[in-house]
Order: C-alpha cells, then structure tokens, then sequence
C-alpha cells in the first residue's frame, strides 16, 4: 500500500510515526476542547452548537474510515497484500465507533432542535446506512471461520461497499427530496458562524489524527501478531 | 462391450448451449420440489397480510404506505432463496464442475443471477401489484407497480446473489446474507417505492425508473467480477 | 471565557460530549493494550529464539575443539 | 491439446502449514502419475492447484501442446482438464439422466459422448432413477461418465476407485489404459495402487 509494501519498511516507516500522531491528537483534542467551550453561545441553538464540535468530526471521519477500508480492500484484493487486509481490518473498528458516535450526538442534537430523538432527515439517515456497511462488512468478517478466506471475501465486500457508497448516498438525499421537499437548513451544514471555525476544524483535524494513530497503530499490532503465529508454528515444527 | 471409439475433438457446446444448459439446470432446481414460485410469491402475501393485521385494516392508514410496503416485501422475499444459490454447490461439489467449463466464473455467476430472477423475481414482480392494491393501492397503479418490482427484481437479483457468494462458506450463511445484502438494496427500494409515490401524487415516474434501471445495469457489472472472486475465494 | 453552563441544554451537550470522550479513550486504550501485549509476545519469542541459536552456536563451537 | 504438464517449484500453504514446496514436475502424454502420502499431506491440494481451483502460493503449472508451445491456463482448464474431486458433484434431486446430460452438455461432449458414457460405466439401467436411490458406486460411475462423455486430455483424479466394487475397478483400469493410449495423462491421488503402470510422487516427505 502506497509503497509500504513490505512489512519491514512499513514498520521501519510507522515505528517513529505512531508516537508522534499519538501526541498530536492528544494536543488537538485538548485545544479543540478548550475551543469549544470558550466559542459563545449561538443566538438560535444556544449551547447545543457544541454539540457540532463532536458530531460532524465523528460523520466525517467514520466515513473517511470506510473509505480507508475500501482503499485497502482494493490492494489486498489486486495485490494480494497481507499488509493491506491489515489495514482494511485495522480501519473497521474506529470507523465503526466513531459512525455509531455520530448517530448518538447527533440524536441528541436533534433533540432540543427538534424536539424528536431521530429525525429520518438525509444526513442521519446517510450516517445510519453507513453504519450498516460497517455492520455487514464486520459481520462477514466475524462468520468466516477460515482467516485468509474470511480475509479475502472481506476484501470483495469493503470494495463493493466503497463502490455502492456513492450511489446509496444518492439514493438517501432523493428520497429526502420526494418525502421533505421542503428541505429546512439542517443544522451546521452552510450557514457556520465564522467564530465557530476554529473549534470546528481543531476538532475535525483531532479525529483525523486520532483514526490515524488508531489505525496505524493497529495494523503495527496485526503485523507483530502474524510474525507470533508464524513464530510458534515454526517452533512447533521443529520441537 | 463394444469398443466405444474415443473420438478426441469434443463439439463445444458454445457460449448459448452451455448458457442454456445452466440456466435450465438451475430453473430445474429452485422450482424442484413442485415449490416453484408459489414460495416466494406465498412469503410475499403472507407479509402482505400481517400488515393490516398489524396496524389496522383502515385504508386510510393502509393506503398511503401500500406501494411502500411491497416494495419492503418484495426485497425481503428476494432475499429468500438466495442461500440454495451457492451453498449446496459447493458442499455437493459442483462449483468445482461449474468451473471447469467452457464459460468462466463470471458467467456462471450471472447465468445463476439470471435464474433467481426469473424463479424468483418474476413470480413476485407479478404478485406484486395483487398484494398492494390489496393493501389500498389506487389500482391505476397497478401496471407500474409491476413493471418497477420487475426491474428492481433483477437489482435484488443480481445483488443477491453477490451477497450469497460472498456468504459462502460462513457459518449461518441464510442470515449473514441479509445483514451484508440489505444496505446494498437501499437504492433499488427507494427508486421503486419513489416511482409509486410519484406517480400517484401525479408526477411522472420515469425518472425514478431509470434510477431504477441505471441501478441494476451498475449491480450486474459489480455482481459479475466481485461473485466470481467471492467463489473462487471460496472454492479453494 | 470558558463556559462550562450549558443551561438548559446540559441534558444533551453533556452525554455527547461525555460518550465521545468515553469511546475515544475505550478506542485508544484498546488499541494500545493490545499492542503492548503484542510487542512483549514477540519479544519473549525473539529473544528464546537467539538464546536457543546461540547454545546451539556454542554446543557447535564446543564440538571443534 | 494438452501434450505436457509441467510444474515448476511449486508451493501451496494451507493456514499455518507447508503442504508442499518446490515442487518440479514433469508429466508428457500416455503417462498417468500416482500421488501418495498420509492424509492431508496436500494430494487434493496438488490435484486443485492444477486445476486452477486452488493458488499455489509461489511456482508456476505449464500446459503445453504437442509441438511444447504454452497453452493459455484458463482455456486449457475449461476444455482439456476433468477434475474428479471427492464429492461426485451431483444434485440428488434429479434423475441419471438429467445429471449424465448435464456433465457432458455443461463440459462439451462428442457426437454420441452421452451413449459412450452411459455404455462405459453402465448406467443405462439407472437412467430414470434419481440421483438419491443410487448407491455410492453407482455415484462415483455416474461421476466418471464425463470421462467418457466429454474427452479432454487430462484427468485429475482423487481417489477415484474408493466406492467401486472389484467388477468396476477393472473396467475403470481398462478406461484409464485407454485414455492413456489415446496419448491422455492421468495424475491421482490414491491410497492403494493403481493396476496400471503409473510413476508415483510421494507427498509425504515432501510436506
């Protein structure tokens, strides 16, 4: 994957990396934080703008999770890197996580907005449906009892998955235009305060870093894990 | 015996013979059973019945959600036969014979694509239009509600059987298939229930239906090479 | 200033932010425990191996003499 | 037409453990070869591998034609190569007739292939009877009548005779003499000798 093809350059690579990004999300999140609570409060939302800070970074990078999993599934399935399933496996969990985080914020967002816990509006509805690929995608995985199978149909449905995005995507927002045609601005979507920015894209950036410290560091582990497995087998060979 | 004279150049049976040959293999065997469609088509009414059980038998209530509630029964039901598709092949050995044809991997996946649409797709898109002019359906309705679960029926089709490729081999394959298959059905749902809703607010309902069709013209190019690799992966 | 009175609201900014911290330390914490106990394995197994080669080193030195 | 297989330093992995490696190989037209070793040592893994159902982890498999130029895999295997497995790959639910068809239509039989078949293993008595009444020997016959029903040049076999009675090992054997003749290359896995003259490659050791 992108050259690191090998696991001992990408560990060579990643071995310094890893701590560094560990440190820089820890910062950003603690800035990102402290902005979002020194930011004044917003004259039609009040306080519940701060809930922004934490959904919208959660969405983005659950998607930008997925697209790291499609990405990865693409090498494990054309090249056959075992690096590369590494990966696509590393990313479900944060990706997961971080979808399911946004749903939950973003519920309780809605909540005082509109008076409702779900709203069935295009944008949760989307980050739902995302989370179902995650849902279909570990379940797969989960079922295969052969690892390099499970590994390779995996691959097929992160690709699929990747592939099929765009196109449920596009589906959801024109069955939000056929059932809500008078679409109300949905929260935080154009008109954010320019005061906010800050907050916001501290935020934004810290759960980027954050996946990738999660990521990288997982797939590390897997890397090590493997040369275990192959280790022990080796000795049971031989004893 | 006789000797038998071995002649060595077998006559291929070409792209249409083996094509036809699978296909009617595998209509023979999802209507095997005297089953045929009447499964899928009883699933069909049985979900269809248990709605206004469920909720009331008030069209008012019933009527609005009519063209919605097939299109949910009609995924649901395609979803059903999709397990026979590749399991029992690959338990009883055949996959291993399907490969070895003259047609490749990618052929057969969509020949038997092709097959769960017409043993199973058609029958329902057929019970389709019954079933929710039952629920309160303006029966003026009814030829479009037709030809849109037609559609989508291959969309279900050919994504199902992606599906039960890919779920070949794991454990509780039936319902692995639907928690992989069901987020992938989303665009064909919304387009075929969209084309009801619209026609029956008065808008025209062509663009909705070729949605429809763009979406499983894309499923049948993602379900040949993606079904194909899923079996191969599975096969070894 | 830091504003830390959600007011009304607090029912809701609170939980948000609450879960996120804690799924995000929950993640975190997964990732490195894991990879801690994974750096340690491998380790002990290295270091049995280069052990086990270097008496086997020294058993085939011994032999030469 | 196949003429020669030839398998360069090939490799096959399962999970953990090493099957075989390096494997060099060289099987020419009327040579039938016989695989042995214990259970697991990667017989039916070999026999896949040149089928093109399973990939090798390293090492390459060749067809060649009689004048040695290669031969393109994926046609060489959908017209030139039967494979035999284990199961019979049969759907219980039909009759003889329906299934014999099907194997020789499905792999491309010859003017009276399904005849020849039929005659060859002795299922014409058991043409109308479902798959499921029929006793594993006559499975495994049904099974074989590709053989005969589709000519192709090699034969990959996993211990073809297990569920044949004596009468039928024999007419088997005179099949597989046959098919050797008739420049044909053979490569199965067995336990108990084959009663034809076979070269025999012992997996093993190899593992």
């Amino acid at each position: 994957m992108f050259g690191l093809s090998n696991p001992q350059r990408f560990m060579a690579f990643t071995g310094p990396l890893t701590p560094i990004l560990w440190g820089l999300a820890v910062v950003l999140l603690a800035v990102g934080s402290w902005l979002s609570f020194t930011v004044p409060a917003d004259y039609q939302q009040g306080e519940t703008v701060r809930i922004m800070f934490v959904h919208v970074p959660a969405a983005v990078w659950g998607l930008g999770a997925y697209a790291a999993l499609g990405v990865s599934s693409f090498f494990a399935l054309v090249f056959r890197h075992a690096l590369a399933d590494a990966a696509a496996r590393a990313a479900a969990l944060p990706g997961a996580a971080f979808t399911a985080l946004a749903l939950f914020t973003g519920s309780l967002w809605g909540k005082p907005m509109w008076g409702t816990w779900w709203v069935w509006d295009a944008r949760l509805t989307s980050v739902l449906v995302l989370f179902l690929f995650y849902l279909g995608y570990m379940a797969l995985r989960a079922s295969i009892d052969d690892e390099q199978k499970g590994a390779r149909a995996a691959a097929v449905l992160g690709l699929v998955g990747l592939i099929n995005l765009p196109i449920v995507k596009f589906s959801v927002d024109w069955w939000n235009t056929l059932h809500q045609p008078a679409s109300f601005l949905t929260p935080g979507s154009s008109g954010l305060d320019p005061v906010y920015l800050p907050p916001f894209l501290t935020m934004l950036a810290a759960y980027g870093v954050l996946f990738l410290a999660l990521w990288l560091t997982a797939i590390r582990t897997e890397v090590r894990r493997r040369r275990v497995v192959t280790l022990r087998a080796r000795q049971a060979l031989e004893a | 015996m006789s000797r038998p004279s071995v002649q060595r150049e077998p006559r291929p049976p070409g792209l249409r013979g083996a094509t036809r040959v699978l296909l009617e293999r595998e209509l023979d065997l999802a209507w095997s059973g005297g089953g045929g469609p009447l499964l899928a088509c009883g699933f069909f009414v049985c979900l269809t019945a248990v709605l206004p059980l469920a909720v009331g038998g008030d069209f008012r209530t019933l009527g609005p959600v009519a063209g919605g509630v097939a299109w949910l029964a009609l995924a649901l039901a395609s979803l059903l036969s999709l397990e026979r598709l590749f399991e029992r092949d690959l338990e009883d050995g055949a996959l291993d014979l399907l490969a070895l044809g003259h047609l490749p991997m990618e052929a057969v996946v969509m020949i038997k694509a092709l097959a769960q649409w017409i043993a199973v797709g058609v029958p329902l898109g057929l019970t389709a239009p019954i079933a929710a002019m039952a629920l309160g359906l303006p029966p003026g309705l009814a030829p479009l509600t037709a030809l849109s679960a037609l559609i989508g029926g291959a969309g279900f089709a050919l994504t199902g059987t992606l599906g039960a490729a890919l779920a070949l081999g794991a454990r509780r394959g039936g319902l692995l298939i639907a928690v992989v298959v069901l987020p992938l059905f989303i665009p064909p749902v919304v387009f075929g229930a969209g084309a009801l809703e619209r026609a029956s607010s008065g808008q025209s309902p062509v663009p909705a239906l070729a949605f429809l069709g763009a979406y499983v013209l894309f499923a049948a190019v993602i379900t040949a090479f993606a079904s194909a690799a899923a079996v191969r992966n599975a096969q070894e | 200033m830091l504003d830390l009175d959600m007011g009304r609201y607090a029912l809701f900014v609170w939980p948000a932010w609450g879960a996120s911290a804690l799924v995000l330390i929950a993640l975190a914490a997964r990732a490195l425990i894991a990879s801690r106990r994974w750096k340690r394995e491998l380790k002990h197994l290295t270091d049995a191996d280069e052990a086990a080669r270097s008496q086997a080193a020294q058993r085939a030195a011994g032999q030469e003499q | 037409m196949i003429h020669t297989l030839t398998l360069a330093d090939l490799t096959v992995i399962r999970g953990e453990r090493r099957l075989f490696k390096g494997l060099n190989l060289e099987l020419k037209a009327g040579q039938a070869l016989a695989l042995t070793g214990a259970n697991g040592a990667g017989k039916t893994s070999l026999l896949r591998a040149i089928a093109g159902l399973l990939r090798p982890d390293a090492g390459t498999i060749a067809f060649r034609d009689g004048d040695g130029n290669l031969l393109d895999e994926r046609t060489a295997r959908g017209r030139e190569v039967h494979f035999l497995g284990h199961q019979d790959a049969l759907k219980t639910g039909r009759t003889t007739r329906e299934e014999l068809g099907f194997q020789c239509d499905w792999l491309g039989h010859t003017q009276h292939g399904f005849d020849h078949a039929a005659e060859a293993f002795g299922l014409q008595p058991l043409l109308d009877l479902e798959v499921r009444r029929l006793s594993a020997g006559q499975r495994r016959r049904l099974a074989m009548g590709r053989l005969i029903g589709s000519p192709r040049a090699l034969w990959l076999l996993d211990e073809p005779m297990a569920p044949l009675d004596v009468r039928w090992r024999e007419a088997f054997a005179d099949q597989m003499r046959r098919h050797l003749d008739a420049d044909g290359l053979i490569v199965a896995a067995v336990h108990d000798p084959l009663p034809i003259p076979v070269r025999t490659l012992d997996l093993g050791g190899l593992g």
